[in-house]
């Protein structure tokens, strides 16, 4: 497998504090990848400069061989980056369907500024409403929608720019155990052309989806594995589940 | 929030509506006017910057009037006041309702030279006459426009030769950047260079401060000062003259002799200034001490009245009534806007209280200007005049 | 344990858990220290919790265990009045303080560490702790409902700046840095010394361990572990019981803002690793 | 509910479309008719009320639609003024092809100060755009050759044809800037409707997510600064057709401001809210001001102190209010009732409730 | 050494001219930066104090106190109606506090000249001060080098109250975050009404202390509105001593830039606002502008590279 995502000790600072320390990261083709570390340390920041939500103080982003360290967040996505965000982002005024337009709109193959091609887009778009378990929503105004199905929309969204790397924010942060369900169907069905890149809390699915893990603390990659060589490595536990230790030796 | 304020709240909400719309509708059509009574317009700020001048010329305008038992040539007298605004956009608003809606014959005032110039193509379209006791802009169409007041130019102009006579050295110059600022400073400037008079500014041109906005003229001063002026002309009016007039006297040009337009001392200026204001010499067409009868009669009426001294204001916009009474009383038939301009026209030497003065061709006066300076009179400051200048205008 | 003997040496406020129901005082004595029944709230229309019923006796220390987004937030916040219930009642000692305003209630005796700590940015570790001390100790009561807040008051044990500096010296260490200088774990304990400050009977802790450095994580555990022992009454919310192990001496589980399930004590001796038992459903589910 | 495109696409029926659209016809029908039921002067005030409320279309498509609230729409409405009084002053006096060069003045000048504008949010782009009017006004006083300085410019009446008769008479001026009106705040409607109008408050309501969706936000902000810059542009053109006259004293920032609480009264997403604001203030300021000459501004003062209180979605949210209203008495309409409540709120000029966003679950950082 | 004479006097009246605006503002930083309320009557209350120094002032130090405290206590009460005023608007936003606040600016400026007159003032200083003192050789008005010193007191004070005591505490505990201010028992609400009387009784203040320099006339509140927001806004909203620096920059721009640079005087006071606006903010041009050049860097030294 080929390497679509390399991040090279990318930095990221704001004032003294260090969000982001030098850190590396590949990415491969296809990838099912999970990011996994305490809070702070650094996993959303990662996602958002890969994003080009934020830009990186230092440091180098590749994506499909070519530098988009400074690239704009509109062309990212244009590339082939999308994303969805820790906090389900949509646009409350517009209608359920209207959000994934709008995520359609530049990556679909019919023109949106004509009715036919709009009507083109709508069909895919409901498409994309059913699998993540939507339809029947579609002219509901998406400021009314339910946390757990404005998660749902906002994946829905990020699908509809048909991206070669999906990066994930928390993705079932706030889901009840069906939606959680539903998702992990969801992001199983994505086709393998689809590389994921997951920041996840709930260990259930990043061990139910993912295929490599790594653990980000105090800003750097910790280790890169297998979610079983994670669970086995020292290293990790004393990190990442050392409030565990704490609970096991009072 | 409760049910029923909630209601209440729309309710009102709609009333509001309804009343705009309703009120709206209820501006129907007007009647004609009455035949015997003649309409005048009077158009002066009223509110904002120069609400004050703008009360100065209403109380000049209506003492004529009342003076005259609100009869002008056996005709009633109707007087419609306007608010001038400070935009001139707004004049122009107002100046329209006085024309449209009231059908006056003629309009009386207006301060700035600006309004002047949104609302003279109006009431040129409509033909009727403007008899300004302000501002003065450069008009394509005087034709029925008529001033009792002043060109702008003819301030300084009826100094310079005093200025270049009595100071021994180079003069420094400063005014307000806005065109009747331009103006006031062109004509002392002209005048003066013609004469051979020296400007001390660096570059030899007069200074501009920004306008409006300028209240700290300290810099400026500080750069007179050491330009090595042996006196200063200026031009500035209302509250920018009181913070001139008061920086001045706590400057390093403190003991440079000024010399201004009369503006800068005029009115409740001068009593703002207060003691900063003493010794100032100023020319201006008017000043309430001039010994003639016409004078002695307006400044104890107006006095009476207001418990306080006219100024050029009030008697500009006194004369403007002196004007309209002679046209109107000239008129032979019926009064009409266009009768009112035609017998404007024919009127010749009007006494005023600034003394005998008639419209010469680009249609304001051509009249005397005076030197004064500002001196106890009694308790108070006053403009005290000091000698005759010159006689101005063409 | 060395910390936690260094705590209890220092701090002279702890007493044996016997004592916990005489050290909470005040309000009626008979009623709970916290008593919600049938409780339903949310954010812009949106219900979280669905009909919670919950009792904490005096000098309880009940853990809300659930995964992200079960509502423990949205219950913590309802009952600080940070969240006004769209239904059902909240008491704490006996009284009603359903849909009273946040400040009414912390003057009733409550106190709450958010989640996320929520330190003043712009203020320093001092003036944090002077503003508490001063909010908690020389409250004036202009309305007539802060005077009826005051009048229903509980008390709870008495603290000053003196005494949480001792507890947590380095607050004293830092005290002229801003709370948007320190670190996550500094962040944490000047909330907590905020908290305290108030002198509260009723401590409400959301996920306090969050994000915290194992060392750090573990400084704060030994912290609660002693205010628990001193007869606090605490209500803790918990992504995981095995975080309160020591702590609580029940915990309720709540997940969806819909089920409440009281258990027993002890229920954490069987809780496994969180990692573990992922591992172990993921593989059911493959 | 311009914003409801899927609805457009599924060619739903859409009663409340044709109701809106009877009563539009009705206030166009009335203001066609306006100068045989209103004395002069007031038909000269519809026809300033017109040309502000075409300012404040502007200014609307800013603040509403693109988000950003504006101080400065004074500026390209000067910039299509002076053009205007140029061209008239050059011999070019149809109105015709005035507007069009006023519009692409307008459009010219928004599009080069805009590079600035739409970086900056909030009270920032308030004041920047506050500094851009300044600036403007303060060039309009030094340009003495383009725009005769602060005395101001007078220029002859124009005509509607290269040609044709010239707009002299008051009736004439009227039906001529409300046509204009009309047609220019009728293609502002249908742009906001369109797809145009989805993507405008996609940026609006979340930039980030349009961003990570592959949507250029700063392009589509200039453009909508630069559509807006046409529309003040011509509104300024308009000025010149019924005033005759500009000075700098008349794109002020307080016309700027009263331009803005026009748009806050009207309800900030509402083109025909904008005229209603607009007509108000001139109404209350150049008519009920003149009941009380030199305190029209303690009428204006009066005025935005009831639009506050008892206006709180703006005079578009009095129509939405009178509907439910309707709707409580059991006077049910069909095509009186938005289909949903929320969906009547958000395409009819309400501003959502600021500073209540949802906390979530899950940890906030 | 002639340069340095020559612009002098500027540069200290820059100072103290920014100074005077840093007092004329503090009102409405106070206000807009930690009560939050866009107060667009801030110059009406200003004006207000202006005019009852000019009412009540006669040149003696007892009556310039008795005006000082009617000002305050008069600012105050002005923002104590504020906040009842904009408690209900409060939720919905700035623009419609800008209306409301906007309108209550228009009614009481109606209301201060029908009451005070439209002319123009003349506003009594105590004797000690009226005159003007010599510096290096250079006049200036004593009255003004006292308000250097005046200010600085006040500036001195502010910062004490707003940054070092516990009531300033509550104030900026209370924007950074309300409802854990709230959970401390303090009503917020309780503490924005009091931060709005003390920023209505600042402006009162500033008012009667600035009368005799920026004298009172219809057109005083739209100034004093102007230069305050200016100050605030480029002071970062809020900080005492952004405020400070700001209203000192705005001097030495009105005072040394219209010396240095008088062609461009007009233009100096709104492109300074601009310019500064645009280096400090952080969403502006400036950081993308620098995110531009580093990828021309980039590409520049990858074509280097590729031509070695």
């Amino acid at each position: 497998m080929t390497d679509l995502l390399t991040v090279t000790e990318l930095t990221r600072s704001y004032g003294s504090f260090v969000a982001l320390d030098r850190a590396d990261l590949t990415v491969a083709e296809g990838a099912r990848h999970a990011l996994i570390g305490p809070n702070g340390a650094g996993k959303t920041t990662l996602l958002n400069l890969i994003a080009g939500t934020d830009l990186a103080t230092s440091g180098r982003i590749a994506f499909a061989g070519r530098d988009i360290t400074w690239q704009r967040p509109h062309r990212r996505s244009r590339g082939g980056i999308a994303r969805t965000f820790q906090h389900p982002s949509v646009v409350p005024v517009a209608t359920v369907l209207d959000n994934v337009l709008l995520g359609a709109w530049h990556h679909h193959t019919a023109a949106p500024w004509r009715r036919a091609g709009r009507r083109r887009i709508a069909d895919d778009c409901r498409a994309i409403l059913e699998t993540v378990g939507l339809t029947g929503l579609e002219h509901r105004q998406a400021g009314e929608l339910s946390h757990g199905r404005r998660r749902m929309l906002d994946l829905a969204v990020a699908l509809a720019g048909r991206p070669r790397l999906l990066l994930l924010d928390e993705p079932a942060a706030g889901l009840t155990d069906a939606d959680v369900t539903v998702l992990l169907a969801v992001l199983r069905d994505l086709s393998d052309d689809v590389a994921v890149l997951l920041v996840e809390h709930n260990l259930d699915v990043v061990a139910a989806f993912a295929r490599t893990v790594t653990v980000l603390h105090h800003g750097r990659p910790l280790v890169t594995g297998t979610p079983a060589e994670i669970q086995a490595d020292p290293a990790v536990r004393e990190a990442y589940l050392g409030r565990r230790k704490v609970a096991e030796t009072a | 929030m409760s049910l029923i304020r909630r209601t209440r709240r729309r309710a009102a909400a709609s009333i509001v509506l309804a009343a705009a719309l309703v009120a709206t509708a209820a501006c129907s059509k007007d009647s004609g006017s009455n035949n015997d009574t003649v309409k005048l317009g009077l158009l002066v700020p009223l509110s904002g910057v120069y609400k004050s001048i703008g009360e100065d010329m209403k109380r000049g305008f209506e003492l004529y009037v009342e003076q005259h038992n609100n009869k002008f040539g056996g005709h009633k007298i109707e007087v419609v006041v306007a608010d001038e605004g400070e935009a001139p956009g707004v004049s122009l608003s107002a100046a329209t309702k006085l024309v449209k809606q009231d059908k006056v014959a003629a309009v009386v005032g207006v301060s700035s030279g600006a309004a002047v110039a949104a609302i003279t193509p109006m009431l040129a379209d409509n033909r009727v006459p403007l008899i300004g006791s302000g501002g003065r802009p450069n008009l394509q169409n005087i034709d029925r426009v008529w001033n009792t007041s002043w060109m702008s130019d003819e301030t300084g102009a009826a100094i310079a030769k005093y200025v270049k006579d009595t100071v021994n050295g180079p003069v420094g110059i400063i005014g307000p950047d806005y065109q009747g600022g331009q103006d006031q400073i062109r004509g002392f400037t002209d005048t003066f260079v013609k004469a051979g008079g020296q400007v001390a500014n660096s570059g030899g041109k007069p200074t501009f401060t920004p306008w409006p906005g300028t209240t700290n003229f300290l810099p400026y001063l500080s750069q007179i000062a050491q330009s090595g002026a042996k006196a200063v002309y200026t031009f500035y009016a209302g509250s920018a003259a009181v913070d001139f007039v008061k920086q001045y006297k706590q400057s390093d040009a403190k003991d440079i002799p000024l010399y201004a337009a009369g503006f800068l001392t005029e009115g409740a200026t001068l009593a703002a200034e207060g003691d900063a204001a003493r010794d100032i010499y100023s020319v201006l067409n008017y000043a309430p001490g001039l010994d003639n009868p016409a004078n002695r009669n307006f400044v104890s009426a107006y006095n009476a009245k207001h418990k306080t001294q006219p100024n050029l204001y009030a008697m500009c916009s006194f004369d403007a009534g002196s004007v309209l009474d002679r046209a109107i009383t000239a008129i032979d038939g019926k009064v009409t806007s266009e009768a009112i301009n035609n017998a404007i026209r024919g009127l010749g030497q009007i006494d005023s209280p600034r003394g005998a003065w008639q419209f010469g061709a680009n249609h304001s006066p051509v009249q005397k200007w005076y030197l004064r300076q500002v001196r106890p009179d009694g308790q108070v400051l006053s403009n005290v005049v000091v000698q005759e200048l010159a006689t101005l205008g063409s | 344990m060395t910390d936690e003997e260094h705590m209890a040496e220092v701090v002279p406020l702890a007493r044996p858990r016997a004592e916990r129901a005489a050290a909470a005082d005040g309000g009626a004595p008979s009623a709970p220290m916290l008593d919600i029944r049938s409780l339903t709230a949310g954010y812009g229309g949106g219900a979280v919790l669905h009909g919670i019923d919950l009792t904490l006796p005096r000098g309880g220390v009940l853990a809300v265990v659930g995964p992200n987004g079960a509502g423990k937030t949205t219950l913590l916040h309802a009952v600080a009045g940070l969240v006004t219930p769209s239904g059902g009642s909240i008491r704490i000692a006996g009284t009603d303080v359903t849909g009273k305003p946040p400040h009414i209630v912390a003057r009733v005796g409550t106190a709450i560490v958010p989640q996320g700590r929520r330190v003043f940015a712009s203020l320093t570790v001092e003036q944090h702790l002077r503003l508490a001390e001063r909010a908690g100790t020389k409250r004036r009561a202009w309305t007539p409902a802060a005077r009826a807040a005051a009048r229903a008051r509980v008390a709870g044990p008495v603290w000053t700046r003196a005494d949480v500096v001792r507890l947590l010296p380095r607050l004293g260490e830092r005290h002229s840095h801003r709370g948007g200088e320190l670190s996550g774990g500094e962040q944490q304990m000047l909330a907590l010394a905020r908290a305290l400050l108030l002198s509260p009977a009723l401590l409400l802790l959301d996920e306090p361990t969050e994000g915290l450095a194992p060392a750090i994580a573990h400084e704060i555990h030994g912290l609660l572990r002693t205010l628990a022992a001193q007869g606090l009454t605490v209500l803790i919310a918990t992504p995981q019981a095995a975080l309160v192990d020591g702590i609580a001496d029940d915990a309720v589980y709540l997940t969806s803002g819909r089920a409440a399930t009281a258990t027993g004590p002890g229920t954490d001796a069987g809780f496994a690793s969180a990692l573990t038992g992922a591992r172990d459903r993921a593989d059911r589910h493959a | 509910m311009n914003t409801r495109l899927s609805a457009v696409i599924a060619m739903s029926s859409r009663y409340g479309t044709v109701a809106r659209r009877a009563a539009l016809a009705v206030v166009v029908v009335w203001l066609l008719v306006l100068p045989q039921l209103v004395d002069t002067y007031t038909l000269v005030l519809a026809t300033q009320a017109l040309v502000f409320g075409l300012l404040a279309v502007g200014v609307g498509v800013l603040t509403g639609h693109a988000g950003l609230a504006t101080m400065g729409q004074v500026a390209p409405y000067a910039v299509g003024a002076y053009t205007t009084a140029w061209l008239t002053r050059h011999d070019i006096t149809a109105g015709l092809l005035q507007l069009p060069a006023a519009a692409l003045a307008g459009a010219l000048f928004a599009a080069v100060t805009g590079i600035v504008v739409i970086r900056a949010r909030g009270v920032v782009a308030l004041m920047l755009t506050l500094a851009v009017g300044e600036l403007t006004a303060t060039a309009a006083v030094q340009w003495k050759e383009f725009t005769g300085g602060s005395d101001g410019v007078s220029t002859p009446p124009a005509r509607i044809f290269p040609g044709g008769a010239e707009l002299f008479d008051d009736q004439d001026i009227y039906l001529y800037v409300l046509v204009v009106a009309l047609v220019v705040a009728g293609i502002t409607a249908l742009v906001l409707r369109s797809p145009a109008g989805l993507l405008l408050a996609g940026v609006r309501d979340n930039e980030d997510r349009m961003r990570a969706a592959g949507h250029p936000v700063d392009r589509y902000l200039l453009l909508t600064y630069t559509g807006a810059g046409a529309i003040s542009g011509i509104s300024g053109a308009l000025l010149m057709t019924y005033a005759r006259y500009v000075s700098p004293q008349d794109v002020g920032f307080d016309i700027s401001a009263l331009a803005l609480l026009a748009v806050v009264i009207g309800g900030v997403r509402s083109t025909a809210g904008a005229f209603a604001g607009a007509g108000l203030i001139v109404f209350t300021r150049d008519k009920l001001g003149n009941w009380w000459p030199g305190h029209a501004p303690l009428f204006l003062g009066i005025l935005f102190l009831i639009a506050v209180y008892l206006l709180p979605n703006g005079a578009a949210g009095v129509a939405q209010q009178l509907r439910s209203l309707a709707d409580r008495m059991g006077l049910r309409v069909p095509g009186l009732v938005p289909r949903t409540p929320a969906a009547a709120g958000a395409g009819d000029g309400t501003v959502p409730a600021s500073g209540a966003p949802v906390p979530e679950e899950a940890d906030a950082r | 050494m002639d340069w340095l004479d020559a612009h002098l006097i500027p540069a200290l009246d820059g100072v103290a001219y920014g100074m005077l605006l840093f007092v004329v503002a503090a009102g409405l930083t106070l206000a807009f930066g930690s009560g939050g309320v866009l107060n667009l009557a801030h110059g009406t209350v200003y004006a207000m104090g202006a005019y009852i120094a000019a009412d009540i002032g006669d040149g003696s130090w007892g009556m310039l106190v008795l005006a000082l405290a009617v000002g305050a206590a008069a600012g105050a009460t002005s923002g104590g109606v504020l906040a009842v005023a904009v408690a209900p608007v409060a939720r919905r936003g700035h623009l419609d506090q800008a209306l409301l606040t906007f309108g209550i600016a228009l009614v009481g400026g109606d209301m201060l000249v029908s009451y005070f007159g439209a002319d123009q003032r003349q506003v009594a200083v105590p004797k000690a001060l009226e005159d003007s003192v010599t510096i290096a050789g250079h006049q200036y008005p004593t009255y003004r080098l006292a308000f250097i010193g005046v200010a600085a007191l006040l500036a001195g004070l502010g910062y004490w109250l707003l940054v070092r005591s516990t009531a300033g505490a509550a104030v900026r505990a209370t924007t950074d975050d309300p409802e854990m201010v709230a959970a401390l028992g303090l009503s917020p609400r309780v503490v924005h009404t009091a931060t709005l009387v003390v920023a209505g009784a600042l402006a009162g203040g500033a008012g009667v202390l600035g009368a005799p320099i920026i004298t009172p006339s219809p057109e005083t509140a739209d100034t004093v509105m102007l230069w305050s927001l200016i100050i605030v806004v480029v002071g970062r909203l809020g900080s005492v001593l952004g405020a400070l620096f700001a209203a000192i920059a705005v001097g030495e721009v009105q005072t040394l830039g219209v010396v240095l640079a008088p062609d461009l005087a007009p233009y100096l006071l709104f492109g300074a606002m601009g310019i500064a606006l645009l280096v400090r903010s952080g969403s502006g041009i400036l950081p993308e502008f620098a995110a531009r050049a580093r990828v021309l860097a980039t590409r520049a030294r990858a074509l280097k590279g590729g031509g070695a």
